[in-house]
């Protein structure tokens, strides 16, 4: 208990400490101050993963105090240390740990240094808190607090417009998942009159045939409406379709920042909370069916963009949300534990692809276009090596990481029963072939072929170095290792975290066949997402090394297809032109027409200007000479004595 | 036809003319004067209604105080006569239409019929020792001695106020502000100036005086 | 003994008796000296009467009664419960840091200008503490003037305007609300606000009351769409007034309704609730989308107020619509706590934008308050930029700050009353982040375009200290809101008890 | 014998009089003042007589807080005048329009 609390606390010790005194105590103490208590926080991580997971403790609840009590609703901050919790502790806090350290050679000119230590501790502190609540407040007070500090990381060099932009846009996405997010919350507090974990899973069953009116005459299961409205949430956060928008943008931010939030960590809590949740969501097919077809949707077409971006990170950045795709496929196939494992070694290539191009960025002065790259292999082989290594997790070649939890996934829904499973079967063995594609595309204009840039280049620092290969080895291992125990072991990895009904257990029936991770490795010739991600490589290798002619004939023979591809299918300027334009001009309206118009000109100061009309005419009455007054006095008077007399 | 019927409608006639004089006069100090004759007249129907101290109260003060300063006034400023006349004729029938109108209403009102003899019979004589002036004081002094008070301060604030508005501030008068003197502070009179004091000359040669 | 029995009378004349003293005092620098110190005393003061005062019960207490005008058995009668504690340390707080954000931004009449708000501190006090309606009524009407004269005499350009549309849009609310409280008189014949609770009145009177109660306090709200004075008012006037303005008038709003309407008239109160919630959710949403296209800082934060106090006004009526589906009363005290969390967080969050956007505008020569002037300005004020981030993302919701709680436990509630309410009550999460962000944006980030701003100066001590109080209060209530709830819960049950129709 | 209508009515024409004299006279401020003069008269004389046949003193005691009342109206009435004469050399009534919005 104590010691996950301070898992969380150290690196918010240190974010505070960066913050506050950042600039007092100087650059160096500020990174060695974070990075020691991010480290200690690591070490403490790892020894919790070793207990609850490796030694099958069970697992640790514990309330930390009492925030909002309220009638009859007690809103707790209370954490909750399970496998799932563990496992993910153990993987944000090594990631983070490494980004800490990567930072110091990446940042090592920027005047705001010690910010940016802040901004990561903090954000380390928030991902650990949504990873560690017990309950859906705290899992919400992570959850926006990892946004916040992504709007802030992303917007970090603020001077830079478009920084700034994409920081807005990330945050106002992420606040549109955030509606369906606190409304399933409210849904999960209405229906179960409490919002721990525990009880409300285990109160699942009871409301499986209850309906709750959603719209005057539309009534819907409650277990489905509660699910599809965190999907929601989880939409925004984890980048699925149509709620992707802001991901790309998001590179606008310091590449650390990617590697850390936009690829390993923060991005794949929707994944988390999904799995998270599964005791919920497995009661309710409809929902399962939306994540599936949603992921699916992702997983192809975001592949596909990635496919023509110029930018290395953008490319990066489309992969990400294609392999998040991914994920959520698992999940919408109930193979929750493999969309875990996806999530852990995608954190670990995709961290390392991020950061190994953020070597190359840093080598060629803050230039990310491929076009101005090439031929960058010789002068720095560590880079370039790992990068291959990320890529060719990514691209599922065994025997790395990204085979292994790829492959299961594939396989997962093939096996999966739920609504789309086809389709989405489909959409993955494409994705199959598409991610290679795009991925060694960008190794290939990045470090083969002519050199497009100026002056020479070196190979980037150590502390740079350092973390890239931290990162390669377990790309390479991590899926070999962890499959067996993730996946096919009973109990898994994961143990009772996750909750799986027994007609959706695809990964028991995988399990049959399961021969140990080397078997896989070597079977993997037998199946067709190998050689889909073989012609991927040879298709990447053709278009752009061997005969980058035929691309650019394509592109002239498809133009129309190549510019919906540019043009990303055309979210942004929906967004652009229907939502912020559209809400602009609303606002516009109802400001000039309504506000300022009607109410203030019709009734506020109409009313002004209705008496003085009428005082302007009753002012003529009053001449000003006393005789009128005099006489209007008699007349009055004379009429009064009438009155009186003649009693009229 | 009494004697006192005689004196009421001598003094009702010489009232309502001297009246409709005021109204009518083109100059201002013979209205003034008409006013007065007025007063007289109604004074002396006071007296007909037994209100001695009244009726010669308002001789005192009204003929005697109140008229002498309308005269004052009257004489004192400038008055066009010619242009105060203007519009005479024009209201002339409206303003006797109107009078006429409240006029009649009235004594529609106070006719005999209300307040004729019969009902209203008049009082008996009163005793021959009777004093209206003892009377009045013996009210006045008790019981509306509170208003009494504060229409002697009412006649007071009127002094003031006509005073203070019709006062005029003298110009050019020599008068010691002995608060100003009493106050004056040293620097007010004095200033010290730092000068350079002059080359020592030959000392004897010039006069004490110009070194300072 | 007397000190404990009399505290509230000194609260409240405390700091008029510091105006006085204010205004007697010869230099501008005594005069800030001295009414910072009465703010401060009446600050501390608050600490005996927060810890004397017994949070399990709802009754009235430090209650002191004495007779004022005997014809109509009119008392000089106040006494706190959980609600007006909250609100008289709220105002206390607030009273403190207008006073000393004057000493900084105030150069002309200064003495005067201490007066008006130490006046305006005690009114409110006053206000809150009253539990003799004519009292009541004459510390809601007191209060104006020291208001009006602060927009009129330290306002900006338009401030005649804005000055004479404040008072008399209030004043016409409340004029309604005295008659109501004379027919109350008429049926009770006494003016003891308790002595109105309960009264089942016929159901036309009621909601002619409740009617009259709707302007006096839907104009102090603001709700929609008797709103426009608020954006005019905040505008013109100097920032401490806008701080008032924002953290305690608007309150005064919501008092009413918890302390008026829902108890005197419950029937009404149940029948018209829908129509209240829609009110409410048309501020949510409508004054959402206005504040985006706002062009002047304090109109932006201004508009926002009015959404967040739609928040506020949507806690309180829910209440009858929660207790039409659920059974027992305690499913409504979410709401209604929620509603008076609001309340204060809305006081900090806001009340320190306004601060802000009063600190840059004086560090221009133009005193501009609108957004296109500036740009950069994070890189030349780092603190302020911080400061005013949290601050921000308070007014935007964030989990673990102060605008969270009241949001949070209102779309909580809502949910409850149906799904569509909680969905529209919910958009604000999208239209907060919009319309605050993007201004922040527009003022912080960016390159610097106008040379003014390359000039500016970071805080200074005093204003500072404002923010580090104001941040205190903004993550205290965020992260720990239990000592505002606390004494809260007796008095809820007590209002929610007094408030059902029978 | 003279009845209390007869006093009544000469008070009553008096009255009329003075009606007819302030309305007139549109210029001459003195001849309205005297006419206010005249109207006090008149009512004066409405209270002496009723006082005189009711046997009532409080009646004349009134036209006695009514006189002290009139000198000082007609003293600070006067003073005005001056100072208006002083002021815009005019005491002509349709010149003093002042209170004209």
């Amino acid at each position: 208990m104590a010691i996950a609390a301070a898992v969380a606390l150290l690196p918010l010790a240190g974010a505070l400490i960066a913050g506050l005194f950042g600039k007092k105590i100087g650059r160096s103490a500020t990174h060695w101050v974070t990075i020691v208590l991010v480290g200690a926080a690591f070490l403490l991580s790892c020894y919790l993963f070793a207990v609850i997971v490796l030694l099958g403790h069970p697992p640790v609840e514990g309330v930390l105090y009492h925030w909002v009590v309220s009638g009859p609703f007690n809103f707790d901050v209370a954490i909750l240390l399970d496998h799932l919790s563990a496992t993910m502790l153990f993987i944000v806090s090594f990631i983070s740990f490494m980004v800490h350290i990567y930072t110091i050679g990446y940042m090592a000119d920027d005047p705001g240094y010690e910010r940016f230590f802040s901004y990561v501790s903090l954000f380390t502190f928030a991902m650990l808190i949504l990873v560690l609540a017990n309950n859906f407040l705290l899992l919400f007070f992570g959850w926006e607090g990892v946004g916040l500090v992504s709007y802030l990381l992303i917007g970090f060099w603020f001077k830079r417009e478009s920084a700034v932009d994409g920081g807005l846009k990330a945050f106002i996405a992420n606040r549109v998942g955030d509606v369906g997010f606190i409304l399933g919350i409210a849904a999960v507090l209405t229906y179960f009159n409490s919002l721990d974990y525990h009880t409300v899973f285990s109160q699942a069953t009871h409301l499986l045939d209850t309906t709750m009116p959603l719209f005057p005459g539309i009534h819907a299961s409650v277990i489905t409406v509660i699910c599809v409205l965190l999907f929601i949430g989880a939409m925004a956060k984890s980048a699925q379709i149509p709620l992707h928008v802001w991901l790309p943008e998001s590179m606008e931010g310091p590449t650390p920042i990617s590697a850390l939030i936009h690829a390993a960590t923060m991005v794949t809590a929707g994944i988390y909370m999904v799995a998270r949740m599964s005791p919920l969501f497995e009661y309710s097919p409809a929902a399962l069916s939306l994540v599936l077809i949603l992921g699916a949707t992702t997983c192809l077409f975001m592949g596909f963009l990635a496919v023509v971006q110029q930018d290395i990170k953008r490319v990066i950045a489309y992969s990400t949300i294609s392999q998040l795709g991914y994920m959520a496929v698992a999940l919408g196939a109930s193979a929750y534990d493999a969309a875990i494992f996806h999530l852990i070694t995608h954190a670990f290539f995709k961290a390392l692809l991020f950061l190994a191009a953020g070597s190359v960025i840093i080598a060629l002065h803050h230039e990310q276009d491929m076009r101005k790259m090439g031929g960058l292999a010789p002068y720095m082989p560590i880079t370039y090596l790992t990068f291959a290594i990320g890529a060719l997790a990514l691209a599922a070649i065994p025997p790395f990481a990204g085979f292994y939890s790829k492959d299961a996934i594939i396989e997962a829904v093939h096996l999966s029963t739920t609504p789309g499973a086809h389709y989405a079967y489909f959409c993955v063995l494409a994705g199959a072939f598409v991610t290679p594609l795009y991925i060694f595309r960008a190794l290939f204009l990045t470090f083969h072929g002519k050199k497009h840039y100026e002056g020479t280049v070196y190979e980037s620092p150590w502390v740079v170095l350092i973390p890239l290969i931290a990162l390669a080895i377990p790309s390479m291992i991590a899926g070999g290792l962890l499959i067996g125990p993730m996946l096919f072991a009973t109990p898994r990895l994961l143990g009772s975290s996750i909750f799986v009904l027994p007609q959706h257990n695809v990964l028991a029936t995988l399990a049959e066949d399961y021969q140990g991770a080397q078997m896989m490795a070597i079977h993997a010739s037998q199946t067709m997402t190998f050689w889909l991600a073989l012609l991927g490589i040879l298709t990447a290798w053709l278009f752009n090394l061997a005969r980058p002619q035929w691309a650019d004939s394509l592109k002239k023979r498809w133009s129309y297809l190549y510019h919906i591809l540019v043009e990303k299918y055309g979210f942004d300027k929906f967004n652009q032109i229907v939502l912020v334009h559209g809400s602009r001009r609303l606002g516009e309206f109802f400001y000039k027409v309504c506000d300022l118009l009607m109410i203030d000109g019709l009734f506020v100061n109409g009313s002004g200007r209705f008496i003085r009309f009428f005082a302007n005419k009753g002012r003529r009455l009053q001449t000003g000479y006393l005789y009128h007054y005099a006489l209007a006095m008699l007349i009055g008077l004379a009429i009064l004595l009438g009155w009186f007399v003649l009693g009229l | 036809m009494t004697a006192i019927q005689i004196l009421f409608y001598l003094f009702s006639t010489i009232a309502i003319l001297s009246a409709l004089m005021v109204v009518a006069s083109t100059n201002p100090v013979r209205g003034v004067l008409s006013l007065v004759l007025t007063f007289f007249a109604m004074a002396g129907i006071w007296l007909l209604l037994h209100a001695e101290f009244l009726a010669l109260i308002l001789v005192l003060v009204y003929v005697g105080a109140v008229m002498t300063l309308f005269l004052f006034v009257v004489m004192m400023l400038r008055v066009n006569v010619a242009s105060m006349r203007e519009g005479f004729v024009r209201y002339l029938p409206f303003g006797i239409v109107l009078s006429l109108v409240i006029v009649g209403l009235i004594v529609v009102a106070i006719g005999p019929k209300q307040f004729g003899l019969t009902s209203m019979p008049i009082p008996p004589t009163k005793d021959i020792n009777y004093n209206n002036l003892a009377e009045l004081g013996m009210v006045l002094y008790t019981q509306y001695a509170y208003p009494f008070e504060i229409a002697a301060v009412l006649l007071l604030a009127a002094i003031v106020a006509a005073i203070s508005l019709t006062h005029r501030k003298p110009h050019q008068r020599k008068i010691q502000n002995i608060g100003k003197q009493i106050t004056v502070k040293r620097a007010d009179r004095v200033r010290l100036i730092a000068m350079p004091s002059v080359k020592k000359m030959n000392v004897s040669d010039k006069p004490s005086g110009e070194t300072s | 003994m007397w000190f404990q029995q009399n505290i509230l009378s000194i609260l409240i004349w405390l700091p008029v008796l510091g105006a006085i003293t204010t205004l007697l005092t010869n230099s501008d620098r005594t005069a800030r000296l001295v009414a910072s110190s009465f703010a401060i005393v009446n600050l501390l003061l608050c600490v005996p009467l927060y810890l004397g005062f017994d949070s399990s019960s709802f009754a009235l207490q430090f209650h002191e009664k004495r007779l004022w005008i005997s014809a109509y058995q009119i008392y000089y009668a106040v006494g706190v419960d959980g609600i007006s504690l909250t609100m008289i340390i709220l105002t206390n707080f607030t009273g403190l840091l207008v006073i000393l954000a004057g000493c900084q931004a105030i150069k002309l009449r200064v003495a005067q200008y201490m007066a008006a708000f130490l006046v305006m501190q005690g009114m409110m006090i006053g206000v809150f503490a009253a539990t003799d309606a004519i009292l009541f009524y004459v510390f809601w009407e007191g209060m104006l003037i020291p208001m009006y004269l602060s927009i009129g005499m330290w306002g900006s350009s338009n401030r005649n305007y804005a000055a004479v549309k404040f008072f008399l849009y209030t004043f016409l609310g409340s004029i309604l609300m005295l008659i109501a409280l004379l027919y109350l008189y008429n049926q009770t014949g006494s003016f003891d606000i308790q002595h109105y609770y309960g009264l089942h009145l016929s159901m036309p009177i009621q909601k002619a009351i409740f009617f009259a109660f709707l302007l006096a306090f839907a104009v102090k709200v603001p709700m929609w769409p008797v709103h426009t004075w608020l954006p005019d008012a905040h505008t013109e006037a100097p920032a401490g007034g806008s701080v008032v303005l924002a953290a305690l008038m608007l309150k005064l709003g919501i008092y009413g309704f918890l302390r008026f309407s829902m108890p005197i008239v419950p029937e009404a109160c149940a029948h018209l609730a829908g129509l209240m919630i829609v009110l409410s959710l048309i501020a949510i949403v409508y004054i959402g989308l206005v504040a985006i296209v706002q062009t002047d800082m304090k109109k932006l934060i201004a508009y926002s107020s009015i959404a967040h106090m739609g928040f506020a006004t949507l806690g309180c009526f829910m209440v009858y619509d929660i207790l039409h589906h659920a059974s027992a009363h305690q499913d409504a005290y979410m709401s209604l706590e929620g509603a008076v969390v609001q309340m204060v967080s809305h006081a900090f969050g806001s009340g320190a934008m306004f601060l802000g956007v009063g600190i840059l505008a004086d560090r221009m020569v133009s005193h501009s308050r609108l957004i296109k002037d500036y740009s950069g300005v994070a890189a030349r004020m780092p603190i302020f930029a911080a400061f005013f981030m949290l601050f921000a993302m308070s007014n935007v919701g964030l989990p673990g700050t102060a605008g969270f709680v009241g949001e949070f436990m209102v779309i909580m509630s809502a949910f409850q009353t149906h799904f569509s309410v909680a969905l529209v009550a919910s958009l604000t999460l999208i239209l907060a982040s919009s319309y605050t962000l993007w201004m922040y944006k527009r003022v912080f980030f960016g390159p610097i375009m106008n040379q003014e701003v390359t000039t500016m100066q970071d805080l200074n001590w005093l204003e500072t200290t404002n923010y580090v109080l104001l941040a205190i209060g903004v993550f205290l209530l965020g992260l720990y809101p239990a000592p505002v709830l606390n004494v809260l819960h007796a008095t809820i049950g007590h209002l929610l008890s007094l408030s059902m129709p029978a | 014998m003279i009845s209390l209508s007869d006093f009544l009515i000469v008070a009553a024409i008096l009255f009329g009089i003075s009606i007819a004299g302030i309305i007139i006279n549109r210029k001459n401020i003195i001849v309205l003042l005297m006419s206010i003069e005249l109207m006090l008269l008149a009512v004066n004389t409405n209270f002496i007589a009723f006082s005189y046949f009711q046997g009532n003193t409080v009646g004349e005691l009134f036209v006695f807080f009514i006189l002290a009342v009139a000198a000082a109206e007609a003293a600070i009435g006067l003073a005005i005048m001056m100072v208006l004469f002083r002021k815009s050399g005019t005491i002509e009534v349709d010149k003093l329009d002042l209170l004209k919005g």
